[in-house]
């Protein structure tokens, strides 16, 4: 699976993308923040208030109950900025 | 048309082409938006903008859809930057172009209201206190929210 | 700034004048309303707008301070043509800049709104039929009606 | 007075702006349009429907009931169409 973090989420996580392969309980965006966190210090400290954390499953806006999979690119981020 | 991009653009020559060659088009609304040197209190001496290559053509491609599908509009063009941009720069431009001026208007604002919600952009500003990320504002979401209830009313 | 002149404008160029060396300017919103070759399924050969020499500038000047007034902009500008004009051919152009992107949107719609009911211009078009005078339409009244009502509900 | 006309109002008048002094009884535009009315036959076209005249007094667009006096310049005119 790839994950990307942006703005200050991959100032916190120390990484702008990673492919990584979680366990298969891992089946949402959700269960994928909880095993995430315990990746490291900074992935935790990234994900401490999920409600300021977006979502993007393969380049689209998604809750955090969308499923993912293996193949998919997971993108986490504040809200965004820009305009 | 969008395009993404890390160079300025011409404003006037840009517009210009929403009505070139198009003698159908009766009006023409643009929008660009423009680093300030104050954001609130605190002088800005620049601002790098972040974005998530792919996913921003995409997202802004279908923003310029969704307008497309809500009004008739002859061309719609959305331009943002990113990378390091100082104050008077030019950040964005929407505009759109139409046989009438109700659906020139409410397109563009459309537009720059749905960027502003839905285009993976973030801004880091820079000023001596040092950098900082900019925190999405209430009122961007309800600029955007304001077009759903009218979704919702029709 | 108000203009009224026979000459065609350069959209860009009087459009980055408002916010050219002002760095507290965060959007410009710029609506230019174009000669349309098809009047309903008449085709249009050219155009001629007559206006009132004096009285015009007054109107224009006075529905830009009334913009000034109802909202916090950093210019405006409303540039409107008078003489022959042919499908294509640019008629007016409105701009508002502001700190804020509402601000702009509103204050340039208002202009464009109000010039339409309040300006004393006149357009003759002339089709194969021959020449005739567009007639007022009920939608600029209307149009004008939104911001008087929205007068009433502050 | 000064007395103007625009557009098709001025079509049918034959005349764009005119030198006139309306007798004493003439104090509104309302007046002033009824005493048009007999000076020539393209004036009376012109009046035919003041519902579609409107009328500026010294460039201010006024209602027919607005006064008017020998210094003052009137202007007649259909509903604008710019922009």
């Amino acid at each position: 699976m790839k994950i990307l973090y942006f703005s200050w989420v991959r100032d916190k996580t120390g990484v702008s993308n990673e492919e990584l392969t979680p366990p298969v309980s891992v089946t949402t965006v959700e269960s994928l923040i909880d095993w995430l966190k315990e990746q490291s210090a900074g992935h935790a400290q990234a994900f401490t208030d999920v409600s300021v954390i977006r979502a993007a499953v393969n380049q689209e806006h998604v809750k955090l109950q969308h499923p993912v999979g293996p193949d998919d690119e997971v993108a986490f981020f504040p809200p965004v900025t820009g305009g | 048309m969008i395009r993404v991009q890390r160079e300025d653009f011409d404003f006037g020559q840009e517009v210009a082409a929403l009505s070139a060659g198009n003698k159908g088009v009766g009006g023409v609304c643009a929008f660009s938006g423009l680093v300030r040197e104050m954001a609130g209190e605190t002088e800005i001496s620049a601002m790098t903008l972040e974005h998530y290559p792919g996913m921003t053509e995409k997202a802004l491609a279908e923003i310029e859809a969704e307008a497309q599908t809500r009004w008739p509009l002859e061309k719609t063009l959305i331009i943002h930057r990113y990378g390091r941009l100082e104050p008077g720069d030019q950040i964005v431009l929407v505009a759109a172009s139409s046989a009438h001026r109700d659906a020139a208007f409410d397109a563009c604002r459309f537009l720059i209201d749905w960027l502003k919600t839905e285009a993976p952009f973030w801004k880091l500003e820079e000023s001596e206190k040092g950098a900082s990320w900019v925190e999405a504002k209430d009122s961007d979401t309800q600029a955007q929210a304001r077009w759903l209830e009218k979704d919702q009313e029709d």
